[in-house]
């Protein structure tokens, strides 16, 4: 196992045992254009695990980050993160969750360094600059750092997102094919951060295909299928089978 | 002086616009429901 | 740190971010400063070549160039958010919603109030208007004109950036909506011309004036709802 | 049931108060005949002005309650209010072509402000049509209702003054039969028009309502059954191949 060296923003934790689990949901689902993308998650993850997302294409790994990282609503059933409702309390679920998507969220026409720092001013990081320094070099950007995002790979947009990561003080990071389109020494950072992310308490939860490279990292695997839990296995995750008879309150009746 | 024509054509545009939105509505309520329960 | 401080410097960044962007992409600006000098020169055909009567159809001319151009410049502003998912990042940021707001309209604002400048300026070297001699009062006109066009574009941007049919969506919400922004801008415009002949101007920079608070208002207050998805 | 008495009700009063406004009353001494426009246009204004008041209100009763009958009474307000602008334009221009000797008459105010209305509003129709889901639909809605209600003040207060400072000459104004001055008659007439009206109005609102209902229950049949579908398929994708 790689020894870490990267800085991760300190959020007093606390001992794992005595936290809320980090995500909890119920008969989570969630419809685009009226097709269920999710159709009714209930899973529970501890707090301080490592856990992956599985499944093919299409079986809703995505939907369900991105329900978790508040970017979408849910259309049915809730979800706690933190022990927090993500509908009722989505400010306070904002300050926890840090979410890595498929698009980077960056600005073409600014620097890493800029992107950073936009970031950090965003977050309200203590000690911004030394900070958006610190997390350039973590991600091994520093040398690129006055260079514009527009010329930068596919990959190296990846690090300078996941860099952004850092500069926030979640407790859950929830992380879409982080491995995808990185070389090697990239892939390597990822291994790096989950390590870090790890001893510093935060949950994670990551949808990837790298289950070899992942093995030695995680605590648990949740694997999807159209839609639903397909299995669970390994440590601080659980699941629960959709509830089938009667019909699902509307997300919307319980919320806010 | 009178004016007959425009206060013809006022009325018919307004009541008649009226009624016709009227039936309409019928038309979508019962294609949604079925015949029966125009009654409600 | 109090919460108006720190939302203040929230819409600061987000605003310093959207100028930092435009001076080195020029995605807003370019473009819109060649459709207004296109429109301009339009409207001096379609009224014929009698330069008087261009001259008085000038403060018209003026505020329908900004306001079409200024539907333009905020549509570019949210693009740059949906370059790479930048509008999500964007909601999912710890920060007070309406300062999420404050922010892009204050970028808009910056972007609009350069573009109306330079607009009267071409109005005046292209309709031979004497716009010298009243600069102050057509200064805080289009600086107010700028702002409401910022104030409701930053909202209607925000309302229709995730629709397929938002080239089509976004003047057809917004025009009627800046109606009484054109109509009062055009007056002061025209007041401020003539040497404000009936002493109206001030009361049409008053209208202007709560036209921009109130639509600010309203943008920040339901904005948040419209980066839920 | 009780609808549909109203309905009865509202098909009543507004066939009494057309023949009263057209064939009993007597016509205007200045006007003729062309004021008997006045009372349906006068009575559509007023019922347009309700129902984006009312599509207003329910806007921030979804966005507060997170109910969506709220947003089903937006939606018939919208509708309903813009086929009376509607109405209320024409009647305007029908009035105006006698009476101004224009259908279009750029310096009253009302007629101008109900034209921005009427873009309001079909506007606020057409937005609706473009997201599907009814819970983002109706929070989209609401805003852009609330937004277009509170410029319609804006809208008229700056009509007026563009009119009033701009030339101190009156012109006459479609709404005069509400001057004081009028003959009891023709107010006693117009009051009878505006009552009719608005039993039409609020039957078409429930009825719309209930329109509304039906079809959002309609949707979101089809989407529980399209979830529990998924779910009581699994998710093994073995069973369906």
């Amino acid at each position: 196992m790689p020894q870490t060296t990267i800085y991760v923003s300190p959020r007093s934790l606390g001992a794992p045992d005595r936290r809320p689990p980090s995500v909890r949901t119920t008969d989570l689902a969630r419809l685009f254009a009226g097709s269920p993308a999710l159709a009714g998650v209930s899973i529970q993850v501890e707090a301080a695990r490592t856990i992956a997302l599985l499944g093919p294409n299409g079986a809703g790994k995505t939907t369900l980050l991105r329900l978790l990282s508040t970017v979408i609503r849910p259309s049915y059933g809730s979800a706690v993160v933190d022990g927090l409702d993500l509908t009722r309390n989505t400010d306070l679920v904002r300050e926890r969750v840090a979410y890595l998507s498929h698009d980077t969220g960056l600005y073409d026409d600014l620097t890493a360094r800029e992107n950073l720092a936009f970031a950090a001013a965003m977050y309200g990081t203590p000690d911004g600059t030394a900070r958006v320094d610190r997390a350039l070099r973590d991600v091994g950007l520093d040398d690129r750092a006055a260079d514009r995002v527009r010329d930068f790979s596919a990959g190296m947009r990846k690090r300078l997102a996941l860099g952004r990561i850092l500069l926030g003080s979640p407790s859950l990071v929830l992380l879409d094919e982080p491995y995808a389109a990185l070389d090697t020494e990239g892939m390597a950072i990822v291994d790096e951060l989950l390590v870090a992310w790890r001893e510093a308490g935060v949950s994670v939860l990551l949808a990837s295909h790298a289950t070899d490279r992942l093995a030695p990292l995680l605590d648990g695997r949740i694997v999807l299928e159209r839609g639903l839990v397909a299995a669970v296995s390994g440590e601080g995750v659980g699941s629960a089978p959709p509830s089938l008879p009667g019909v699902p309150a509307p997300a919307a009746e319980v919320a806010r | 002086m009178s004016d007959a024509e425009f206060v013809i054509a006022a009325y018919a545009v307004i009541i008649g616009g009226l009624g016709l939105y009227t039936v309409a509505l019928w038309r979508r309520l019962r294609s949604i429901h079925g015949p029966d329960d125009e009654a409600r | 740190m109090s919460a108006v401080r720190a939302e203040a410097r929230t819409a600061l960044a987000i605003a310093r971010k959207d100028a930092l962007a435009e001076l080195r992409g020029r995605h807003a600006a370019v473009t819109t400063l060649f459709f207004s000098a296109v429109v301009l020169l339009l409207f001096g055909f379609a009224l014929g070549p009698d330069s008087a009567r261009l001259a008085a159809a000038a403060p018209g001319l003026l505020w329908l160039a900004v306001v079409f151009s200024g539907i333009l410049a905020v549509n570019r502003l949210h693009l740059l958010e949906t370059d790479d998912g930048a509008l999500e990042q964007l909601a999912l940021y710890p920060v007070a919603r309406r300062a999420i707001y404050a922010g892009k309209a204050l970028g808009g604002f910056a972007v609009m109030l350069v573009l109306g400048l330079v607009v009267l300026g071409a109005v005046g070297v292209l309709f031979a208007v004497d716009i010298a001699s009243a600069w102050l009062p057509l200064l805080i006109t289009v600086v107010l004109g700028a702002a409401g066009i910022a104030a409701v574009g930053t909202f209607y941007a925000g309302v229709t950036v995730r629709l397929r049919a938002r080239e089509v969506m976004l003047p057809l919400l917004m025009l009627p909506v800046l109606a009484p922004l054109l109509l009062a801008a055009v007056k002061a415009t025209a007041a401020a011309l003539a040497g404000d002949p009936f002493g109206e101007l001030g009361a049409w920079l008053q209208l202007l004036a709560a036209f921009d608070v109130i639509m600010l208002v309203a943008g920040a207050a339901t904005y948040g709802y419209l980066l839920e998805d | 049931m009780k609808t549909r008495i109203l309905g009865f009700v509202a098909l009543g009063t507004v066939v009494a108060a057309t023949a009263v406004a057209l064939f009993v009353v007597a016509p205007d001494l200045n006007q003729g005949d062309a004021q008997r426009i006045m009372y349906p246009h006068v009575a559509s204004a007023w019922l347009a002005y309700l129902s984006f008041g009312v599509t207003a209100i329910s806007g921030i009763g979804w966005l507060w309650k997170r109910d969506l009958r709220f947003d089903a009474v937006a939606v018939a307000g919208a509708e309903i209010g813009v086929m009376f602008t509607a109405f209320a334009i024409w009647g305007g221009m029908m009035w105006g072509r006698p009476i101004w000797g224009v259908y279009w008459q750029w310096e009253d105010p009302r007629l101008t402000t109900t034209a921005l209305l009427l873009a309001l509003y079909v506007g606020y129709l057409l937005f609706r049509r473009l997201t599907d889901d009814p819970e983002r639909r109706a929070t989209r809605a609401a805003i852009v209702g609330i937004v277009a209600a509170v410029d319609i003040p804006i809208v008229h207060f700056s009509v007026e003054w563009w009119r009033g400072l701009h030339q101190t000459a009156t012109i006459a104004s479609p709404d005069r039969v509400l001057d004081p001055a009028a003959p009891p008659v023709f107010v006693g007439t117009l009051l009878g028009m505006l009552g009719a009206f608005t039993i039409a109005w609020l039957y078409l609102m429930i009825r719309r309502y209930q329109l509304a209902r039906a079809e959002v229950a309609r949707e979101e049949a089809v989407r529980i059954e399209r979830l529990m579908a998924a779910r009581a398929a699994g998710p093994s994708a073995e069973v369906a191949r």
